[in-house]
């Protein structure tokens, strides 16, 4: 019972990191339709700005995040610039391949200059534990932090997006680029802000993720982004609190692998639910059928 | 339309031509065991990129999971040929036939999945593969599998090379591979036609697994050990980016793409620090300067980001 | 083979990039720090060491295709890596073929050497432990020195080192009459544990023995110990790093055992020599893969004095004479099998501080 | 006889019913238009006829080469029973030649195995000469020929209309069914399309069903016209019968002055 | 009000408009007619910013827009009904008029301007929440119409607005576009349906192969035997 209690605890915080994640990676998707594979770096880098300020400026958590954010989405915006504007209007997967070009750029530039060593940080944040049922199930305060953040991010994201007028402009881009700029709509600006939040929301997370797990290297944006993917299509690609739930639904059937024995093919049933989820609901967990009409 | 004609009758000699002069070359040592390491590769490469190319490039599913064919192959030759000591050629076969059922396995889903929603599907599909090798014991699990007989030779892969060519092209050139391609272009007004899109659509993924299926076999009988991590995630985008830069739809481009890239690849071992950085940019330029691919032309686009035609995800 | 002019080629087959960079890099630090002072005393032979550095983006086709052509084409006299068992497998044909030395400083894998028929392999070498040889030894020091009666493994199950230390310590441990109560894995750069920590908690094991290396042992170590799990925890050399302190947090390491060739706690001359010149160069604490990469470059000068000329043929009959060469991770002969015979050392962790526990010697 | 018979259809998307309790038959060799305001159904009526949408309720019976009820309805079957379509938002394979869009047409009809085309054995020579000699005649028919080799996403609009009927023809059906064939088309080409219509009747010996907002159309070539509303079938006649129905004026022709 | 100078546009080597000329006044109704692929929605995409000119220029009360990106012309009161109806599929029918009315900040006014494009198309009202995806053709013509509409435009381009729509919406476009002439917006009309067309402007540009080939009093090509011949009758 206790141990149960424990594995929900667990899978709640981990499915909090990929929600994390995956929030910023669902907004770029749905935005621009697509699959940005240099979001998990964006991430990485980010780890590594707060590293930096956190290791050698000695700044507090909050500054450093603060600072992560905003070189991140600087980062991204540039990235958009140079990286994917010249490709916006051809295929799918000429712009697949151009995302895995600027993922391996991020993990091997930075490979260059830091060496693929891990890192680990500072104790930025006290680490304080609280315990239940006699100290048998524990929960990190960071955690709550965690899932708070990412919450209050999807709301926030999905207020902006549903209701704002910005937000509303960043789907008419992703739905017809042409007749958005008709509209009086900026459409190189909306994307802009669509990159900046999406990767200040990845440098959020790789700060969080970096101070949570202690430990950072120039691949370690690889696997998380692989998984956000995964959320965020589970979730519904290019819903907000798609994003989130299927963050929470990955985390959560991981953890439940590896309670009940199943360590050694964890990742593999989670690709499985994933199919099988997929099969029974084709537009993810939360996404609707929208049939074509004809 | 006649059956033969004079530049067919020329392609074949000139074929033919190739094949004895490259093993000319072998057996006098001009081309040394470097050389032909290479060369292998680079066949085993247009084979994989040609059958994924009629996956994505004519039927325009999207798949990330075709490292996972490769390697059921690759370990169906090397039970057959290191422990039950079984022919090559009934390897080969073998290898191409297991493959392609896990492709119709594999295809099934796409009834139901388009676009993004089957590459994840098909990348969970691989990644599910490559830990279920992990942890056989019988076939070494995450050891590996060790001192598989080496039958491929130059002949070998070559002429798997243009059996899977010629025959991925007389397809693409029945009405079967138009079908494929009007998948491609509108699901919807395919069906209107009378196509079967299940049925092609899985007809593709078993043919490019069968395929790939036998490059595992070239492959695992050249190179000795195989395990499971080479067939991961990052193999398959590497076969994926051999048929975008070579251009999608285009079969010479996949050939091309394949030779390209391995050269590449080749120049940039001795520059260790920069290798990736500098991959990472060659790709880039070709993608922003010719996101057709190198053999692309306008007429063979497909998924077409954005637009009225966006309507469905 | 071999080279007329007055420099000897050595190929270096490296990861470089991909995966296990960080295992190919620190190997090359080390293998670079050793022929730099070689040569800058005097060389070997006269001559100086020229090392030719390849890349194989911890892809096993990648490796045999630059241990291909290190050997055919710049002509090397001997064959260093690749850092894993596997890519080393992948390597190991082109050696053969080529009948040049390849010798390997990190790959564990009892086959490395040994092909399946039970032939030696002859032109392969390997400077470190088998892994069957560190399993035993851990599933030995468990159930006799600390006595601990059931256990459970916790192993990267992408690893070859980690199933192959995880096979040797099962087998020993259940025949000296203990019990493996539960067999758990991860994979590697997973970061998350605690799901299947809990796990083991629940199980009540007396000890843990996690096979792998220190980038994910350490955040293991150091998960458990807040999940309150805080039994003993056993490995192997895969920890010998300053980073483990770092990653787990020192009170995390207190009842952490491994065993491994190298301490940082030895201070003999060789050592002390080793840890400053490495500081000095790369500004920073050296591991373990960086003392067996120095130890590399020293073993095959010292194998290629004793051949007496720069001759792949001639260097494998040295390798294979070598009698007690002392390095920083310990003295070593080359066995019939191509395998070191070399004591292993029991470390305990005390205070995030390796300190000595014992030392055992091979059977 | 009747090539086809409706009974009592319905369909609904969520609270929107799109077609209400649709009773109506048609005979074999007719031309009939089906008009009403935007909206009122029509193409989603042609939707249910060709298996695209399932029926809420209700049941639609062919009577082709054999009887076909609705459960069998598959997209992709319904060219193999002897129906083909066009669609409103014109749907080429935008990206193919207009020469292998008319090809894809025959899909159907063709019979050749896939061993035939890897080995290109000699059914597989046959049958692609005489697709190829059929398709030009098709496209010669409706001056298309000229333009074969271009991609079909290069024509223009009234080209593109043209090129999309051809390919339904291909499929060599009993029963066609336009929706809006002149949208987006001149008054001249309009007439070209009146012809083309009325001469492929003849010609292939079909039944035609045409959606069409343009009344010089359907006036001019309907043997008789069905008229929806809100989904619902409001009337249905001759043309003269339909330009005089209050109903139909009031919700769709509107007053006075026609065009 | 608004003038094309010596236009020329190219599709890759496709030469759409030659040396195009076309002046319109303010208030007036201007109509551009001509055959498949003459180069009419061509003109409109030139005019309204999405389509680069090789040279020539284009002013708008006087000053080049040239160098102006679409997004700021519609700041300067053009409006683009496009054609094929663009509408944005996946979002409600109110999102898209709310897209229409983005470059305005008049909260007040833009509420009114719902009220009057829902009494001008009653049925986009009973359709308000719907996706406009599943909008019927001619539902969602009333609504790309309506869209345009919302930037209370000084400038109306039309690219075949009647396309697919019932006779009685039809006629009932024409009065609007009147009805909004007469309310001080100037409408440039591309059409199909030359004679509503001719019959609803004021002047007249008859466009071939990208070249104008005529141009004049609407009511007078009207009657004009070789207008009728080639576009008026069927
Ligand atoms: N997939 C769908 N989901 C929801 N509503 C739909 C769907 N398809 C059609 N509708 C609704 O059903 C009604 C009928 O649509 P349909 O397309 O059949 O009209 P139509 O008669 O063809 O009109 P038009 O002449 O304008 O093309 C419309 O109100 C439309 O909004
Ligand atoms: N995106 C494009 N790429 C290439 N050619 C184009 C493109 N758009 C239009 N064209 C060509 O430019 C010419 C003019 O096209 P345009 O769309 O302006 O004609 P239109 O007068 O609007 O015709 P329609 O009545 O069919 O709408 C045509 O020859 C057309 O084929
Ligand atoms: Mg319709
Ligand atoms: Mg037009």
């Amino acid at each position: 019972m206790e141990q149960l209690f424990q594995q929900l605890i667990n899978g709640i915080s981990l499915g909090g990191i990929y929600a994390l994640i995956a929030l910023g990676y669902t907004m770029v998707y749905g935005i621009i339709n697509l699959i940005n594979f240099a979001h998990g770096d964006i991430y990485m880098v980010g780890a590594y700005v707060g590293f930096a300020l956190t290791t050698f400026l000695h700044l507090g958590f909050f500054p450093s995040l603060l600072i992560s954010m905003i070189v991140c989405s600087i980062l991204g915006m540039i990235i958009e610039k140079v990286a994917y504007k010249p490709i916006r209007n051809s295929t799918r997967i000429a712009a697949l391949i151009t995302a895995i070009s600027v993922s391996l750029f991020l993990q091997y530039t930075m490979m260059y200059f830091v060496s693929p060593q891990t890192r680990t940080f500072p104790e930025v944040l006290a680490s304080k534990r609280l315990t239940f049922f006699n100290g048998n199930v524990i929960l990190d305060v960071k955690n709550i932090y965690i899932i708070v953040i990412t919450v209050v991010l999807m709301v926030g994201l999905q207020y902006i997006v549903r209701h704002t007028k910005i937000g509303k402009a960043m789907r008419a881009v992703s739905l017809d680029k042409e007749a958005a700029e008709l509209m009086g709509i900026n459409v190189n600006k909306i994307i802009s802000y669509t990159f900046a939040i999406g990767s200040a929301l990845a440098g959020a997370a790789g700060v969080l993720v970096g101070v949570y797990y202690n430990t950072i290297n120039p691949l370690m944006g690889v696997t998380p982004g692989l998984k956000a993917f995964v959320a965020a299509v589970l979730g519904g690609i290019g819903m907000i609190p798609g994003a989130v739930f299927g963050g929470f639904f990955l985390g959560m059937t991981e953890t439940m692998v590896s309670a009940y024995g199943g360590s050694v093919f964890k990742d593999a049933v989670a690709f499985a639910v994933l199919i099988i989820v997929l099969l029974v609901r084709p537009n993810g967990l939360l996404g609707k059928a929208t049939k074509e009409k004809v | 339309m006649k059956r033969i004609s004079k530049g067919k009758i020329l392609t074949f000699f000139g074929i033919i031509m190739f094949y004895i002069v490259i093993q000319l070359l072998i057996n006098v040592g001009i081309i040394d065991s470097y050389i032909q390491l290479n060369i292998v590769l680079i066949g085993i490469n247009i084979i994989l990129a040609v059958g994924l190319n009629l996956i994505t490039g004519f039927t325009g599913q999207f798949s990330l999971g075709h490292a996972a064919f490769m390697s059921i192959g690759a370990y169906t030759s090397a039970i057959l040929t290191a422990k039950l000591g079984q022919p090559f050629i009934v390897a080969i076969f073998a290898s191409g036939i297991t493959a392609a059922l896990a492709g119709v396995f594999i295809g099934i889903p796409t009834l139901r999945l388009k676009g993004d929603y089957l590459a994840i599907a098909t990348l969970g599909f691989g990644e599910i593969i490559r830990i279920v090798a992990l942890n056989i014991d019988y076939i070494g699990g995450a050891i590996g599998f060790n001192d598989i007989p080496q039958y491929t030779n130059w002949s070998w892969v070559f002429a798997m090379t243009v059996v899977t060519v010629v025959l991925i092209r007389r397809f693409i050139n029945s009405y079967h591979g138009r079908a494929c391609i009007a998948i491609r272009e509108d699901e919807i007004a395919a069906e209107a036609m009378g196509i079967n899109t299940t049925y092609y659509k899985i007809l593709a993924f078993a043919i490019g697994a069968f395929f790939a299926g036998t490059a595992g076999a070239l492959y695992a009988n050249y190179f000795y050990f195989i395990k499971p991590d080479s067939f991961g995630f990052m193999k398959s985008i590497d076969i994926l980016v051999i048929v975008v830069f070579g251009g999608m739809g285009s079969i010479v481009g996949s050939i091309i793409g394949a030779i390209a890239l391995s050269i590449i690849s080749l120049f940039l071992q001795s520059i260790p620090e920069l290798r990736m950085v500098i991959y990472a940019l060659i790709l880039f330029g070709i993608m922003v300067y010719r996101p057709t691919g190198l053999m692309g032309n306008q007429k063979l686009k497909i998924f077409r980001k954005g637009g009225k035609n966006n309507v469905s995800a | 083979t071999g080279s007329n002019s007055d420099k000897i080629k050595v190929g270096l087959n490296y990861e470089l990039s991909g995966g296990v960079a960080t295992y190919g890099q620190g190997l090359v630090e080390g293998i670079e720090l050793g022929f730099e002072e070689i040569n800058k005393n005097g060389g070997v032979l006269g001559k100086q060491i020229e090392p030719v550095k390849v890349d194989n983006k911890s892809e096993d086709t990648e490796a045999a295709n630059v241990s291909t052509r290190l050997a055919t084409r710049d002509k090397v006299v001997a064959l260093l890596g690749p850092a894993t068992s596997g890519n080393t497998k992948a390597a190991s044909p082109a050696a053969m073929q080529n009948k040049i030395p390849l010798i390997s400083a990190s790959a564990t894998a009892d086959d490395i050497t040994i092909d399946s028929n039970g032939n030696v392999r002859d032109y392969i070498f390997k400077t470190c432990f088998s892994d069957s040889f560190q399993g035993v030894m851990m599933a030995e020091f468990a159930y006799n020195d600390l006595g601990f009666k059931n256990a459970v493994i916790l192993g990267d199950s992408t690893s070859d080192y980690a199933k192959g230390l995880s096979k040797s310590f099962k087998e020993t441990y259940t025949a000296l009459g203990g019990k493996v109560l539960n067999e758990e894995a991860y994979q590697a750069k997973d970061t998350d544990f605690k799901a299947v920590l809990t796990n083991i908690k629940g199980s009540n094991p007396e000890v843990l023995f996690v096979p792998g290396y220190y980038e994910e042992v350490g955040l293991i170590v150091r998960q458990a110990r807040e999940l309150g799990l805080n039994v003993p925890i056993l490995g192997a050399d895969g920890y010998e790093s300053p980073k483990f302190a770092e990653i787990a947090g020192k009170e995390a390491l207190d009842n952490v055992y491994y065993s491994s060739h190298y301490s940082s706690m030895d201070d003999s001359p060789e050592v002390v020599n080793f840890r400053e010149g490495f500081k000095a160069k790369y500004g920073k604490e050296p591991d373990a893969f960086n003392a067996l990469g120095y130890d590399l470059a020293y073993f095959l000068a010292d194998s290629l004095e004793r051949a007496g000329e720069a001759n792949s043929e001639k260097l494998k009959e040295a390798l294979e004479a070598t009698k007690d060469f002392k390095g920083v991770t310990g003295a070593f002969s080359i066995d019939e099998n191509h395998n070191p015979v070399k004591s292993v050392t029991i470390i305990e962790m005390k205070n995030g501080e390796p300190t000595f526990l014992k030392k055992l010697d091979p059977k | 006889m009747s090539v086809l018979k409706v009974s009592n259809l319905s369909k609904t998307f969520g609270g929107i019913r799109a077609v209400t309790d649709v009773n109506l038959s048609i005979e074999k060799g007719e031309i009939i238009g089906l008009i009403g305001p935007n909206g009122a159904g029509k193409t989603t009526f042609f939707n249910l006829l060709t298996g695209i949408y399932n029926p809420t309720s209700g049941e639609v019976v062919y009577d082709l080469n054999r009887i076909i009820s609705t459960r069998d309805l598959k997209p992709y079957k319904i060219t193999h029973y002897g129906i083909a379509r066009t669609f409103q938002n014109i749907r080429l394979f935008q990206n193919m030649s207009v020469l292998d869009n008319v090809l894809m047409g025959f899909h159907n009809g063709l019979k050749y195995g896939i061993a035939s085309a890897l080995f290109k054995l000699p059914s597989y020579y046959k049958t692609e000469k005489n697709t190829f000699e059929e398709a030009c005649v098709l496209l010669d028919k409706f001056n298309l020929l000229d333009k074969k080799d271009e991609i079909s996403k290069n024509l223009s609009y009234g080209d593109q209309r043209r090129l999309e009927i051809a390919r339904a023809l291909a499929a060599k059906p009993k029963l066609l069914l336009l929706d809006e064939p002149a949208a987006g088309m001149n008054p001249k080409e309009t007439k070209e399309l009146k012809e083309l219509i009325t001469w492929i009747r003849e010609a292939f010996e079909l039944t035609v069903i045409v959606i069409e907002h343009d009344m010089s159309l359907v006036m001019e070539i309907c043997e008789r016209i069905f008229v929806f509303d809100y989904g619902i079938l409001i009337a249905n006649g001759t043309p003269e019968e339909i330009q005089r129905d209050e109903r139909v004026i009031k919700a769709y022709l509107g007053g006075e002055e026609q065009c | 009000m608004l003038e094309l100078k010596e236009v020329n546009v190219f599709y890759g080597v496709i030469h759409a408009l030659k040396n195009l000329n076309i002046k319109i006044e303010e208030g007036e109704v201007v109509t551009l007619i001509g055959a498949n692929g003459a180069g009419k929605s061509t003109t409109l995409k030139a005019i309204s910013g999405i389509q680069k000119l090789k040279s020539g220029e284009i002013t708008l009360n006087g000053e080049s827009i040239n160098n102006v990106g679409a997004p700021d012309i519609v700041k300067l009161g053009i409006s683009h009904v496009p054609e094929g109806r663009r509408i944005f599929s996946r979002m409600s029918v109110m999102e898209n008029l709310e897209m229409g009315a983005f470059t305005r900040t008049d909260k007040s006014e833009v509420k009114k301007d719902f009220e009057k494009i829902f009494s001008l198309f009653p049925r986009l009202l009973e359709r308000k929440e719907q996706m406009a995806g599943t909008l019927s053709g001619g539902e969602q013509q009333m609504l790309a119409i309506g869209r345009g509409l919302m930037s209370r435009p000084k400038l109306l381009l039309l690219d075949e607005p009647s396309m697919g729509l019932a006779p009685i919406i039809v006629k009932e476009i024409f009065s609007i576009i009147k009805e909004i002439n007469k309310a001080g917006t100037t409408v440039l009309l591309v059409e199909q349906n030359a004679y509503m067309a001719l019959n609803a402007a004021d002047r007249a540009y008859i466009i071939r192969n990208g070249e104008i080939e005529m141009q004049g009093d609407a009511k007078t090509m009207l009657q004009d035997e070789k207008v009728k011949k080639a576009y008026l009758e069927g």
